[in-house]
């Protein structure tokens, strides 16, 4: 037995089982995808289906149904490690936590955010986007996803210990995701009118950033609450 | 009746007639196939209005028909299972699920990629695509319920009971959707005569029809065999068949 | 050392302090004469905790959660290791198996496996014997008297007496106050 | 046959991307599903098979148990 004493085999360990876990049942990747393909199909039932109309709002259902479908995974994160004693191993492991917090949310990204990324054009021709704003749908999807899911997680670690903490998660968390959708909407929004909207994307991109640094030191420390 | 059907209740014979009608479908499916995409694509003529591009009807009209079908017989497979609580029926709810969901996904892509060419547009909410929309969602709810259970028989019977409200609720949804379509007065589209249809393009059609139909048969066979195999992989005759070889 | 004490005086709030999971209302713990809350990091290279939930994830097979917990701790292991191990602790035939397929005593086997895979000085171990059956317990036992001989220390609490004599045993008895 | 030539067949009379979108997606789709369903009967075989193996070593490290 050798000791090996490197950073990189604690993020790969984390990211594999996690996302081993998700892959294993298939539900939790697809269930979120198709909470996100029904809600967009409520909008055209609820307020008609005139291209128009869906046009102008697509960025918005867009936006508003990724929030949404992105909650439904967050319990999970660390619902299971919580409840099996995994996350006191994690705790007692020698290497930062955040680390190992990092690589929890990338397998997060990775089985819900990333997946939705890829969907994005299917839903922006359901909604009738125009085309020139589709490049800025994926591309604001994919700085935002990241993003909700590091924010998310700092809700989910807050509220594991919890029994029913799944709901005021939600109240927790939305409110903070509130900046990614006004940036990430108004780029969607620019880009229809043919205008740049690189503004919106690096403001977006700065906020992913901060939150690389500080939300794994959030969320650690959140966990160490909730364990404790 | 009965007699007839009894035996095929134990799921050794059933998994022994699939292997009997396996061949029979597939040859079918494949060889109907064959003759009526070469027939469709390459002899049947063009069409005036649409030109080439309706060709695309040689696999969008059987989907769609065969997504149809083949929710029906998995709805009334699901009222056998529960009526008369064979196990072989909710696994053949089980294997029809996902072949169905096929279809279903494959007639909507292929009616946006005619969508595009015709009505400018890939997907517009037309009564018709919103029906189809949906009933995908059916089929992979049942598909995700059924999965969702760590006890499979009582996640089949779940799932045979989904399909049944399924099938009521299909009509209601399919008709509260046309009734909202023409209160809403979308996107008008003008879906052109399958009746008037000419007979040289009406038989590769059919063909086709027929093929899609074995095709989801023989594909359903091959699902019930695993399904059947996995509900009693810890049994003798499972243990012996796969030790064969 | 051996904590006893009758449900709810307090065993397992001692151990989560002491392995640093809760906080303590009042003092420090000092491991080598460090605070270890000052370098969790540093104190967590040599302990070995093992709690009332075992941190055997049940939709991994037994081989797998040996695997992970192995990376998680930066130890390195190989294949034939780890089977044999398992092996010993008569999980033979089921290492690639959902844990959650598994019995009670089995699953706390998988958990235990890391007695033999890890290079702690320190093991808290909250109920250890909790499910094992008798040869499980012997087994377990044996394994004890190795680490202690090897200059190290354990820290657990049982409601069953140690039936090997250890040399070196102190009991720590906590009483229900009000 | 209605095309003059192969390459007036693949054009589909300037609705080629479409009508091979279509046929394409179709058949990934049918021959996608077929291929994991009859890679789901082979991995039952084998998880069956390896099951049966599985009983067989533990049989034997019952009985060499049994014997020390």
């Amino acid at each position: 037995m050798q000791v090996s004493n490197s950073y990189w085999t604690l993020f790969c360990n984390v990211y594999r089982k996690d996302v081993t876990l998700a892959f294993r049942q298939r539900a939790e990747i697809v269930n979120p995808l198709l909470f996100f393909l029904i809600v967009i199909t409520l909008f055209p039932l609820a307020i008609g289906p005139e291209p128009a109309l869906l046009a102008r709002m697509a960025p918005g259902i867009i936006w508003v149904a990724a929030l949404l479908s992105t909650m439904l995974g967050l319990d999970k994160i660390f619902r299971d490690d919580y409840m099996d004693g995994s996350l006191e191993q994690l705790i007692a492991s020698p290497y930062p936590l955040s680390l190992a917090v990092l690589a929890k949310v990338a397998a997060h990204w990775t089985t819900a955010g990333l997946p939705m990324v890829v969907m994005a054009p299917v839903f922006a021709l359901l909604m009738n986007l125009e085309p020139q704003a589709l490049g800025a749908t994926v591309l604001t999807l994919l700085i935002g996803t990241p993003l909700l899911s590091f924010i998310g997680a700092i809700g989910a670690g807050l509220t594991v210990g919890l029994q029913k903490g799944g709901i005021l998660m939600s109240l927790l968390v939305l409110p903070l995701y509130i900046p990614v959708l006004i940036f990430a909407t108004s780029a969607i929004d620019t880009s229809i009118m043919s205008l740049a909207y690189s503004g919106q994307l690096a403001i977006l991109g700065a906020m992913l950033a901060v939150a690389f640094v500080a939300a794994p030191i959030a969320i650690s420390s959140a966990l160490r609450v909730s364990v404790s | 009746m009965w007699k007839w059907l009894h035996p095929y209740a134990k799921a050794e014979r059933a998994y022994q007639l699939c292997n009997t009608l396996l061949p029979y479908f597939a040859v079918v499916s494949v060889l109907s196939i064959v003759v009526g995409w070469i027939w469709g694509l390459a002899y049947a003529p063009a069409d005036y209005q649409q030109k080439d591009s309706y060709r695309i009807i040689f696999i969008h009209v059987p989907s769609a028909i065969l997504s149809m079908g083949a929710y029906s017989s998995m709805a009334i497979a699901a009222i056998v299972a529960l009526v008369w609580q064979l196990r072989n029926a909710e696994l053949a709810v089980i294997a029809i699920a996902p072949v169905g969901a096929a279809m279903t996904a494959i007639a909507l892509i292929t009616g946006a990629a005619w969508g595009k060419p015709m009505w400018g547009a890939w997907w517009v909410w037309d009564a018709r695509l919103t029906s189809e929309l949906i009933l995908l969602f059916l089929y992979l709810g049942v598909l995700s319920l059924y999965h969702a259970f760590e006890d499979k028989k009582a996640g089949g019977r779940a799932a045979c009971i989904l399909a049944i409200v399924g099938v009521v609720n299909l009509p209601i949804i399919h008709f509260s959707v046309e009734w909202w379509n023409t209160l809403h007065q979308g996107a008008t589209i003008t879906k052109f005569d399958t009746s008037a249809i000419d007979p040289s393009m009406l038989w590769p059609l059919l063909i086709n029809i027929l093929g899609f139909a074995a095709l989801v048969g023989a594909m359903s066979l091959v699902r019930l065999k695993n399904e059947i195999m996995q509900a009693d992989k810890h049994r003798p005759w499972v243990r012996q068949l796969v030790s064969r070889g | 050392m051996q904590i006893e004490g009758p449900n709810g005086a307090g065993k397992t709030s001692l151990l989560r302090i002491i392995s640093g999971f809760a906080r303590p209302d009042e003092g420090n713990v000092l491991f080598n004469n460090q605070n270890i809350a000052e370098d969790y990091d540093n104190f967590a290279q040599s302990l070995l905790f093992i709690g009332h939930r075992t941190g055997v994830n049940l939709q991994l097979t037994a081989y797998e959660n040996v695997q992970h917990w192995l990376g998680v701790h930066g130890y390195g292991c190989t294949e034939d290791e780890i089977y044999s191990l398992l092996g010993k602790l008569g999980l033979v035939g089921l290492e690639d198996v959902p844990a959650r397929t598994l019995s009670a005593g089995q699953q706390r086997r998988v958990a235990l496996v890391r007695l033999w895979l890890n290079q702690a000085k320190l093991w808290i171990l909250d109920e250890p014997f909790t499910a094992l059956d008798k040869r499980g317990v012997a087994m377990l036992q044996g394994r004890f008297q190795e680490h202690l001989d090897s200059g190290g220390s354990i820290l657990l609490t049982t409601h069953q007496d140690l039936t090997n004599s250890f040399s070196s045993l102190q009991t720590l008895v906590l009483e229900y106050r009000h | 046959m209605q095309f003059e030539s192969f390459s007036d067949f693949i054009a589909m009379g300037g609705y080629g991307f479409y009508v091979w979108l279509s046929f394409g997606s179709c058949l990934a789709i049918i021959l996608g599903l077929l291929f994991v369903s009859l890679y789901e009967g082979k991995r039952l075989k084998e998880e069956v098979k390896m099951q049966m193996s599985r009983e067989e070593r533990i049989k034997k490290a019952k009985e060499a148990e049994a014997q020390a």
